[in-house]
Formats: structure tokens, sequence, C-alpha cells
């Protein structure tokens, strides 16, 4: 295996579009030396990312925040601006692992390794957010939702990697929030999730939001028609009722060692409604 | 002679009697009659056999001494964690 | 195939080779003789590994030998200045915070981190800091309150 | 019995001369103590807390080589072939071993052969998991390359892995050559049933026909693992000349080193084993898995080698607990008195033989007062690893399923599920339901103090119910032997052979130091290897400090018969002059009047002079141990639109005997209630279809973090045991029986749902939930 840790990302875009044989990224490696580990992935190539500076950073601009992709979560979560603008976000990335994996987990990271059931995924895809991809053929930015495309699969090509996640500029009264079930307090995989990003138009109408599921698919879900079902009310109990009732229609769930068809499409109702409570809340609603 | 009480593994070894009667002043002398007229039990006995004399269990000790008229027991010799 | 790395650890320069492939673990266990930090399941689901890497606490186990280069690596070995135990290791000895004690390394180094950031936590705070770190034992009563008193002393 | 002032010990009239080595029938001498019931730093405390400890993995020889084991991905599979030729030849391996190389030395020791045949699998993989190769090379890459070069050509055969199909008449065999024991005629068909056992007394028919309420519900309960932090571990090195040695983290190095040497035909004396400092073990190092594969490889490579295991194979292929299934029957009369009593029980042992079900047929009623109880126990087979022991093995199933009934028939009954106990607890007097008539026993008083405990009357939150459970353990003795060193300075050495898993160094020496009469910190106690102390039993069945304490104390009193001898030849007097007292000898009588006492330092110091070194020594067979009995309370807090549950307060009652280092008393109770937590919970092997394990690891097999518990409650009471010196019964296993059903019983409480599946997991929860709700 040959180790690498360039300093700029056309470096590593020249590394990884060079490679012959299997080629991966090192950013937190919470899920790459965990695969290494177990024998699943033998790479020929490990490209770490944490030694390009304008990875390592979270920029402020007036159209949002751009999140490095070798930021750990540990970062995100002490970036006072980040977490007053997308407190949802920021907390799903705290609910990675433990506080040793938060140290070097990154929410790009996560995102690349598409698995379902990823935390800060279901966060991102509600807020909105965009994957910034760099690659031999330059940049391209896409909605982090079209990133994976299976489980433990995405749609970046040979040699691309991606670079940053944008999230927009928080305006209005806007609020977002997070929830996953699992069966002990920390330490697990999530069962089921839901995010859930709005913001308030007058008299703490929902004029606009978006609502997504985890580990209910094979790939993180965006469920238009619960977004559909809160926008326009005061979140009042027939609007919850309505979004309990889309977010477990979503649902297309397997059974497994973590969880039944039947406890996944349930408890998503439940999550996606107390997740839109607190993001209404977050958001000055009452 | 001593009435000899048996847990339910043993009592086949006696044609399903729940008690015993052997002459034996010690727990070596115990299983060695024991496996005399029961010879379903000596299984039993190599592998693991302890003795309660008046509710003390002892698992290893064969020179123990069966007082007269005490209450004595058979259990397995138990494992624990 | 080795790779030369120079880091500093508790303090220290220290240079050595690895393959590439190793984790940080194997390499102070295998080659350093820092065997402080313990192997529990190497997938960063025990914490018994816990190292902290330029100030913050990570599983030595998910880290490359080779991302060492050039960081700074504290482990348990470094907790204590010459003959004189740090607060946490002394609380954790009068509470009788461990029993079998191959997870109190990692909890040690844990804490440190926790009470790094911040000195006066919380019982709750204290539980959730701690959750990366599996404790078999104690069922952490003991050590939540070493932790607590050793925090206090750290305040002054 | 001791005066308030003076420390008595049977030695005070002793007879000039007492043969060091002599047993003396363990009796209760004494209960004024000063140093016993303090609270000291432990000795193996600073090198834990700085990383200077060595466990199993932290031990290296030169020249080591790794080793690496092979094993089934099938749960049930003919081995056709094993070709190992590729990895001979890959460039630094040293050795590949098969079953070929462990040839059978154990004589027709059924228990001993079924060891064998799960460290190497012969002829037949029996569990996921199962090794069949073994190899020894320079480092762990070339190790991991040559296990992929070995080439094993498996006939997949039918597989069972749960308990409740395993008997059903025509499931898979597991050993087509096991019949059930126990049942006459005897059987002419082959079954899973290993052996079916009773026990009881009265007639349970009657007893039924008496009740005015009846409760029967069955239950069922998952296989857990002991989960300890630390997998196994250890180096082995055999030479040529069929010497060897094995550095290793177990609870027995005694025990491992004879069944080391027995299957690998060696002799006892020549094989030393040194036991690391252990990194937790709750019955799972109680026999070997990898130690003789490790010896094996090192014999023929003629290399040290080490071995580890992953935690991936100490999940699949270590020894966990039992998977369960229980029936269980009470009838009581209106006035509260339990009139019958019937349970069965089937325990999955793996693939062989156990004592499962055995045990947990003789726990399951053993707190009551019963005239007239039955309980059936059949140990079954499955395709999964040998069960081992785990902490007071097979109780808490036992006691979740009995304690759920008792509960539920004291509330049908309409009275307070704490009365109901008492009024039907088991006292001093009592027959047991496994036999015997009880000595003193504290289950009632433990029941008084949690009736009395400010947690029984503590106001309850939202969505939160409060449980109650009792729970028993027999513990005991066994096989030790201890000496003790005088140094010339007058410093004691205690050498211990039982493993110290949680603190007993210190405890041990505390014992020793107020036998002796000096203070704690002049005592320094080790852990012997095999090599400098007779046998040892394992520190199991709650037996380290019991056993060790117990021959510590009559180590101390030889030394003490020696230390007067030598007083009185110091002095030109008759030993029957000398008597010891508070860490000297002393003169008795007046016409000694101007003798000062000597110190042990100052009789040390003339050892030399006058005999050579002052040392004492005890091999005992501690038989005796007092059984233990445990009340628990849990509040436990649902979440009822998940399922999702959280203990908010929990308080352990236990009886300890005596207390000797009463912190780490506490830390048993603490360590034991956790374990019981996350069994109750979420801990649990789940098989897929194809008989394999889908979470061996800590991520999916869930033992509760620091943020899953509250601070946890312990109350400790101390109802002397007669038949120790001390009063000292064992501690650690009782703590981990309760809990199953006092969560299980705190939910019914709240919810009014009677949960009868552990781990009670949140969609089971929610299930059970709705189901009550739907009515």
């Amino acid at each position: 295996m040959q180790y690498e840790a360039p300093e700029t990302t056309k470096a590593a875009v020249g590394l990884l579009a060079k490679a012959k044989g299997s080629a991966y990224v090192l950013a937190g490696g919470s899920d790459l030396l965990v695969r290494m580990k177990g024998g699943f992935v033998e790479p020929d190539l490990v490209v770490d990312i944490k030694r390009i500076k304008a990875m390592r950073e979270i920029k402020k601009t007036a159209s949002g925040f751009t999140i490095g992709a070798a930021v750990s979560c540990a970062e995100m979560n002490e970036n006072k601006a980040l977490i007053k603008a997308w407190p949802g976000v920021v907390e799903a990335a705290g609910l990675i692992g433990s506080k040793q994996v938060q140290s070097r987990c990154t929410v790009a990271g996560n995102l690349c390794n598409s698995s379902p059931a990823a935390d800060s995924v279901p966060a991102l895809v509600a807020a909105g957010a965009k994957a910034v991809i760099q690659g031999p053929k330059g940049k391209r930015k896409v909605a982090v939702e079209d990133v994976p495309v299976g489980p433990g699969k995405n749609s970046l090509k040979k040699g691309e990697l991606i670079e940053a996640i944008e999230l927009p500029a928080r305006k209005g009264k806007s609020g977002d929030a997070y929830l996953r079930f699992i069966p002990r307090s920390e330490m697990d995989i999530a069962v089921v999730s839901a995010g859930v990003s709005l913001t308030l138009g007058d008299k703490g109408v929902i004029k606009d939001a978006r609502v997504s599921l985890g580990a209910v698919a094979p790939t993180v879900l965006l469920v238009k028609a619960a977004a559909k079902a809160i926008i326009g009310t005061k979140l009042d109990e027939a609007a919850l009722e309505k979004l309990g009732q889309a977010a477990s229609a979503a649902c297309k769930p397997i059974d497994d060692k973590r969880g039944t068809i039947e406890f996944r499409t349930k408890v998503a109702a439940v999550l996606a409604k107390r997740a839109a409570q607190i993001a209404y809340k977050r958001a000055g609603g009452k | 002679m001593a009435d000899i009480h048996l847990w339910g593994a043993l009592r086949p070894a006696a044609g399903g009697a729940s008690v015993v009667s052997v002459n034996a002043k010690t727990i070596r002398e115990l299983f060695r009659k024991l496996a005399e007229d029961y010879p379903g039990m000596e299984p039993h006995i190599a592998r693991g056999v302890a003795v309660s004399i008046d509710g003390k269990i002892y698992r290893d000790d064969w020179q123990r001494e069966l007082p007269e008229g005490a209450e004595i027991y058979l259990l397995p010799r138990i494992q624990g964690g | 195939m080795g790779v030369l790395v120079t880091t500093t650890i508790n303090g220290d320069t220290v240079e050595f080779a690895c393959d590439p492939h190793e984790s940080l673990l194997d390499v102070l266990r295998n080659r350093l003789g820092l065997s402080g930090a313990k192997e529990g399941c190497g997938t960063g689901d025990c914490g018994s590994c816990s190292v902290q890497v330029d100030g913050r606490v990570v599983c030595s186990c998910l880290v490359l030998g080779v991302e060492a280069e050039g960081r700074e690596i504290e482990t348990v070995e470094g907790l204590s200045t010459g003959t004189e135990l740090h607060p946490l290791q002394t609380k954790f000895l009068e509470h009788a915070a461990l029993q079998c004690g191959v997870c109190t390394p990692g909890f040690l180094m844990a804490a440190k981190a926790l009470l790094e950031k911040n000195p006066d936590p919380t019982e709750e705070e204290i539980r959730f800091g701690l959750a990366g770190n599996l404790c078999r034992c104690t069922g952490y009563d003991k050590i939540v309150r070493a932790v607590q008193d050793a925090a206090k002393v750290m305040r002054g | 019995m001791a005066s308030e002032s003076t420390t008595a010990h049977p030695f005070e009239d002793a007879p000039n001369h007492v043969t060091p080595t002599v047993v003396h029938d363990p009796i209760l001498t004494k209960t004024d103590f000063k140093s016993v019931g303090t609270r000291p730093l432990r000795p193996d405390g600073l090198d834990k807390v700085t990383g200077r400890a060595r466990y199993g993995a932290d031990f290296n020889l030169p020249g080591q080589l790794v080793g690496l084991v092979l094993r089934s991905p099938h749960a049930h599979a003919k081995i056709k072939k094993i070709d190992t030729s590729k990895a001979e030849k890959l460039a630094g391996v040293k050795a590949v071993i098969t079953a070929a190389d462990l040839p059978d030395h154990t004589a027709g020791d059924q228990s001993m052969y079924d060891i064998l045949e799960n460290c190497m699998a012969r002829g037949i993989a029996k569990y996921d998991g199962h090794a069949v190769a073994a190899v020894a090379a320079v480092d762990a890459p070339t190790a991991r390359a040559a296990l992929k070069l070995i080439k094993v050509d498996y006939e997949i055969l039918p597989h069972v892995t749960d308990v409740d199909e395993a008997v059903k008449p025509n499931a898979p065999l597991v050993n087509p050559k096991m019949f059930t024991e126990g049942v006459e005629p005897k059987p002419k068909k082959a079954s899973n049933i290993a052996k079916r056992t009773e026990f009881g007394h009265g007639d349970v028919d009657a007893g039924f026909k008496d009740a005015d309420v009846i409760v029967e519900r069955s239950f069922r309960t998952e296989q857990t693992h002991q989960g300890y932090i630390e997998p196994h571990a250890c180096v082995a090195s055999v030479s040529p000349d069929g010497t060897g040695e094995l550095w290793v983290c177990t609870q027995g190095h005694f025990v491992y080193r004879n069944h080391c040497a027995m299957l690998l035909g060696m002799e006892v004396s020549k094989l030393r084993v040194t036991s690391s400092e252990i990194g937790g073990g709750f019955g799972g190092k109680t026999h070997v898995w990898a130690e003789p594969v490790a010896l094996a490889l090192s014999r023929k490579a003629n290399r040290p080698v080490k071995l580890t295991m992953s935690r991936d194979e100490v999940f699949r292929a270590s020894g966990p607990t039992s998977a369960t299934s229980i029936d269980v029957r009470i009838g009581a009369k209106k006035d509260g008195t339990i009139v019958a009593a019937d349970a069965t029980l089937r325990f999955s042992g793996g693939p062989y033989y156990g004592m499962w079900a055995e045990l947990g047929a003789m726990t399951a009623f053993a707190c009551y007062d019963l005239k007239n109880v039955r309980t059936v126990g059949y140990e079954v087979l499955v395709n999964r690893p040998k069960t081992a022991a785990y902490r007071a093995p097979s109780a808490p199933m036992a006691a979740f399923a009995v304690e759920s009934v008792v509960d539920e028939l004291a509330h049908k009954i309409g009275m307070n599920e704490v009365d109901f106990r008492i009024k039907n607890a088991a006292k001093q007097g009592t027959r047991a339901s496994y036999g015997p008539v009880y000595g003193p026993i504290g289950i009632g008083a433990t029941l008084e103090a949690a009736k009395k405990h400010p947690h029984m009357k503590a106001p309850l939150g939202k969505n939160q119910g409060r449980g109650m459970a009792c729970g028993f353990w027999f513990n005991f003795g066994g096989q030790t032997c201890t000496d003790i060193n005088v140094g010339p300075d007058g410093s004691v050495t205690l050498t211990v052979g039982t493993v110290d898993v949680g603190g007993s160094r210190a405890s041990l020496a505390l014992c020793v130091a107020e036998e002796l009469g000096v203070p704690y910190e002049q005592v320094k106690c080790i852990v012997a290897d095999t090599g400098t102390l007779g046998h040892n039993d394992m520190t199991d069945g709650s037996r380290g400090t019991f056993s060790s304490s117990m021959a510590g104390i009559f180590a101390a009193r030889n030394a003490i018969t020696v230390l007067r001898e030598r007083a009185a030849k110091m002095w030109e007097i008759s030993v029957e002059d000398v008597k010891w007292e508070d860490g000297h000898a002393k003169a008795v009588g007046s016409k000694y009047g101007n003798l000062a006492p000597l110190s042990l330092k100052e009789i040390a110091a003339a050892a030399g002079n006058t005999g050579g070194p002052v040392a004492g020594h005890s091999e005992i067979v501690a038989d005796g141990a007092g059984v233990s009995f445990a009340t628990h309370i849990a509040d436990v807090e649902v979440d009822p639109e998940t399922g999702r549950s959280k203990i908010v307060r929990y308080t352990v009652i236990q009886d300890a005997g005596k207390a000797v280092h009463p912190t780490y008393v506490e830390g048993q109770y603490q360590g034991g209630a956790a374990q019981g937590i996350g069994w109750a919970l979420n801990e649990e092997y789940i098989y897929g279809k194809n008989g394999r394990l889908q979470n061996p690891g800590f991520l999916d097999y869930r033992i509760p973090v620091c943020s899953d518990l509250p601070m946890i409650d312990t109350q400790i009471l101390e109802i002397p045991n007669p038949n120790h010196p001390y009063g000292v019964r064992g501690v650690g296993e009782t703590s981990i029986v309760p809990p199953l059903a006092a969560i299980a019983n705190a939910m019914s409480n709240a919810f009014g749902v009677r949960m009868t599946h552990v781990p009670m997991s949140p969609p089971r929860v929610l299930k059970a939930l709705e189901a009550a709700q739907k009515g």
C-alpha cells in the first residue's frame, strides 16, 4: 500500500486519477481503517487529504458556509457561527461515533461512505447542502442527495474527490433538526433517522421545508411529500399527523440485525414529527 | 447407614428412587459404594458430584466424614463465572 | 516498504519506520514499546486505545502510523509528571474507578480531553463525554465520581 | 469471639508445636476488625493508571512469531480435506497446524475431549467461528496471507442455532452420537437434548390443587457474551526438550496449565504458566481456546508464538452464555403463601454437553421457602460456540422467568411485591429448592432493607415504572494454596495462586495484615506463576477472595506459630509462654514482665540466627462458601412511541458476609448490575438463517455505555458466613442475577405489559406496547 499526503487538491486529484489498482481517500479514516482492518478492502493507494489547507477550513461567505472535506466533526461543533445557522447539521455531525471518532471523522467522508444510516447525511439533505467535487475534468457541484447511489456506493468518478460541503445561507426565521433512533444512548448506528429544515413566513406559517429520512431505503431519502404536509401550516396536530404518514409511506426499509421493517416504518414517523417540532421551535415558531 | 438424597439426573440410575441408603463413613466411601451399587451413577461421579452435609456443600473433600443422622444431599459439582 | 516517520510522543521526538497500513496503535505497542494503549476491538468501538493527537482524543486503532508525521502525540505513559501523578490518575485510584484496569488508560486519556475542554462538566456531560470508552467491570459509577473529583482538584 | 480490644486467635493457648500446614475446620473466629473493612489503595493500581501493567497481549519474547487461526464460516460442515501446502510454502510462514497436530491425549475424559475438539475442529466444524487450522509466521501480514492460502473443502451439513428449534423432533442433529442422559429407559434415538435433570421436593400437582391463583408463562432469553474488554491473548514457547512456557490472560493459570499439558501430551511440571493482568473474564476465561493452538504452533515452529484473538473471534469463537426457553408456573393462596412452583428450563450449550440447564434448575426457586417445588432442565445442543460460564451462570435467566411470575402473582393476589416475597422468602432451616437445608442466609434481610430503602418511596416521573427482583448464587471454594514469606526487614509477601480479576490482591493483603496484626502497607500480595505454588483452582464461583483469604489467614496463623517459636528462642523461654498480639510477640505471665514485645521486624532481623527465613504455608480445599442473595430495585423510563427504555435509578442490596474491602465490594455490585442491565435491554447474539453470527463486534453487540446508566446505589449487608474465619462470602456473581427481572417488572408496572423475551429491545417493547393498547 502506498500512502500519500499531498498539500493541494490538485495534487490529490492527480494521484487519484493516475492510480492503478484501488485508491481511497483518507479523511477521518473512521470507515476506511475499519474496512482495512476487517480485510474488506486492501487499498493500493491511500490519499490523506488532511494536509490540504483549503480542505481544513470552515468558511463563512455571503452565500453560506463552506466546510472543507478534511474538517472534523469535532471542529464543526466548535464553530459558533455554524452552530447558530445550522444547529441540526452540527448536531448530526456530533452524533457520529464517539468523541474519539468525532476528532477525526468528516461529513464529506460520511457522505462518500454512502451508508443509508450515515448520521450527517439526512441533516445535510434537509439543509439542501451541495458537495463541491474536484476531479481531472475540473470542479462540479451536486446536491448531496445525489452523491450516494446505494449502500457503500457513490457517484464520484475515478480521480474525483469531494473538496467541500456547501451549506446555503440562512435567511429569516429558519431552523433545522436531526434525530436518530438508536437502542443505546450513544455509539450505535442509526436504526432510523430524520432530518428537517424549515423556514417560517408570516405568523409562524411554514413557507419552506425539506424533510429527509435515513436507514429506511438504500440511500438517504429526500421526502417531498413529507415537506408538503407541513408547508403552509403552523405545525398543528393535523400537519404533524400528515407529516408522520408521509414519512412512513416513503419508507422502503429492510429487516436486519439493527431493526425491522415494521419498527423502522413506525419510528420514522415519530422522528420526523419530533424533528419538525424542534426545527419549528428553533425557527422561532410557537 | 446414611440416607443419601439424589437429584433428578441420578435417580434413573437408582431405579427412580430419590433416596438411597448407603453404608459409608466418608465421602470417598460413599462415592465408591454408590458406583458399586448403582453403576449408572459412575459417569456422574466421574464428572463431579458435590455433597451437601447438613447444608454445607463439599465439592472436593473426600475425607469429610458423614456424621450419624446428618442430612446428605448429592448435587452436581457446579461451575461459576 | 517502510516509511520513516518523525513525531513527538509525550514531549519526546521519536523516529520510527512503519508499513503504511499499520495503525498508530500497532506502532505504539509493537514498535515503540508503549503498550499502555490497549486493543479491545480494533474498530473504534471501545476506546481502550485512546490517545491524544494534536490535543484531540482519538482511537489510535483508527489512525495510521504514518499520519503521525509532525504531530504531537500523548499517551497514558506521558500522563504523570515525573513521580507526580495526574489528578485523574490519583482519583481513579482513590475511587477504585478500575477493577480489571484494561480500559483505564483509555478512560484517563478521554477524561483528560474532556476536562481540558470542559473543566466543570455535569454528570451528564461526563457520561456522554466518556461514552466512547467501554468498561465492563465497574458499571461506570466510580469512574464518573473519579472524574468529577479530579475536575474539582484541577479547577483548584 | 473476639473481645473489643484484643485480637483473638486460636493460638493463645496453643501447644508447643503446631504442624505448619494443618488444615483447620473453617469456622468464624473473628468479628472485630482493624484492617478488614477499610478501603486502602490496591497494590496493582499504580501500574494500571500509568499504563505499566502488562495484560495478555503486552508480553513479548525474542524471536516471537504471530499466530492466527482459520475459522469455519459455516455453522455445521464436514471438513473433507484441508490443503495447507501453499500456506506452508509462503516465505515467512514457520508452522501450519490442523487437528492432526493435536493428537488426542484425553484418554476417555469426555469434557477434555470436547475442549480439544473446540480448540480445533476434528473432522466437523460445529459452529460459525470453529477453528479449523492455524498458522505462525514472522509477522501479521504474512500470517494473514497464509490463512488465505489454506484451502478447506467443506461439505455443508444442516444446522440448528435456535434452542427451541433444536428440541423439535426433526431438528438437524448437532451430534449424532448424543443420546439424552437422565431418562429411563435409555433412548434409542440420538437427540439434541444432552441431558434431562430434575430438582425439587414435595408434591407439586397436589400443591397446585390448593392454589387460589396460578400464573403460568413462557419466557425466552437470547445468548449473551461476557464482553470482557481484553480479548484472549497469550504467548507460548515450547522447546524441543519438551518444556514450555505460557504467558496468558486467564482466570486460572493452574487450570490452563493442566488443560494445556493434557491436550499437548506434556508433563504438567514442564509447562510453566504465568497469568498476566486480566482485562476481565466473568467466566469467559475459565477454559482454554487458543492456548493449546499457540503451544502446538510453537512446538512445531520451535519459536515463541503470540496469539491474540480479534474482537470478531472473541464473539464468534469464545464461550458465550446460553440462550434459553423457560416455562414457569407458580400457585399461591389468597393469603400470599406459595403452595406450588414448577419450571421447565431449556438451555443451549453450543455443540457440547454442559450443565447450564442444571444450574438454572437449581437456582430458579432458591430464594423461596417452598413445600412443593419441581424444576426440570434440558441441556440443548445447537450450532453455536461452546457455552462457557458467565457470572452466576444460568441464574439470571432462571431468575428472570421466576421473578417475573412471582411479581405477577403478587399483583394478582393484591399484595405488595416486596411483602409477597418476604412472606415466602427462604430462611435458616428452609429446604432449598435444589435440595439441602440453608444455614444463616440473607434473602430476608435484603428484602427488609429494600422495603425500608428510600428508593422504594421516591416519586416516579412520566412513563416511568419501578420494579424489583431477587437473585441467588451458590458461591463456592475449592483448591487453594498460598505462601507467606517474611522478608529480613519484616515486610510480608503474600503469594497467592488465584488470579486477581478486580482488586482481590488488596482484599487478601487486608486479611493477612489483620491476622498478623500488622499494617496493610506491610503486606504485599502477588499472584504467583504455576511453578511457584501448588495447584489453585480458578477465580470463578466468587471464590477468589473467599478461598485465598481463608488460605492466607491459615498461612498467617502458621507463620505466627513460627514467629512465636523464634521469639521464644530469642528470649530463651518456652514457646508456650509466647503469644502473638497486635503484630508483636509478647511473653505471657508476670515472670517475663521486663521483656518488651518483639515486633515482626525484630524477629525477622534475627531470623538467620533462630532457624532461617520465616514463612507460613497453607494448602486447603476451601469448602463451605456461603450462599449469597441480593435484592435489586430498578426505575425504568420507556418512550411509548419508540419502545426505547432508560434506567433512571438503580439500587443493589446484597449480603457480603463480611465486606473485606467495601469499595471493591460495591464495585462488584455495580458491575454485575450493569451487565444485567445490558443483558436485559440490548445485548444479544443475532444469527442469520445461514447460521452465521451477524453482530460479532462492540458496534452491534451493544453493551451499556457510560451515558446509558445512572449512578448505581449499593447497600452492603453483612450476615457472616460461619464457614469462613472472618465470615466472608463470595460477592462477585449474585449482582448479575436480579436485573433482567427487576427491569421487566418495572416495565410491567409502568405500562401493564409483561415482557417475556430478553433482551427487551425497543422493537420488542414497542410491539408489546401496541399489542397491549389493542387489548
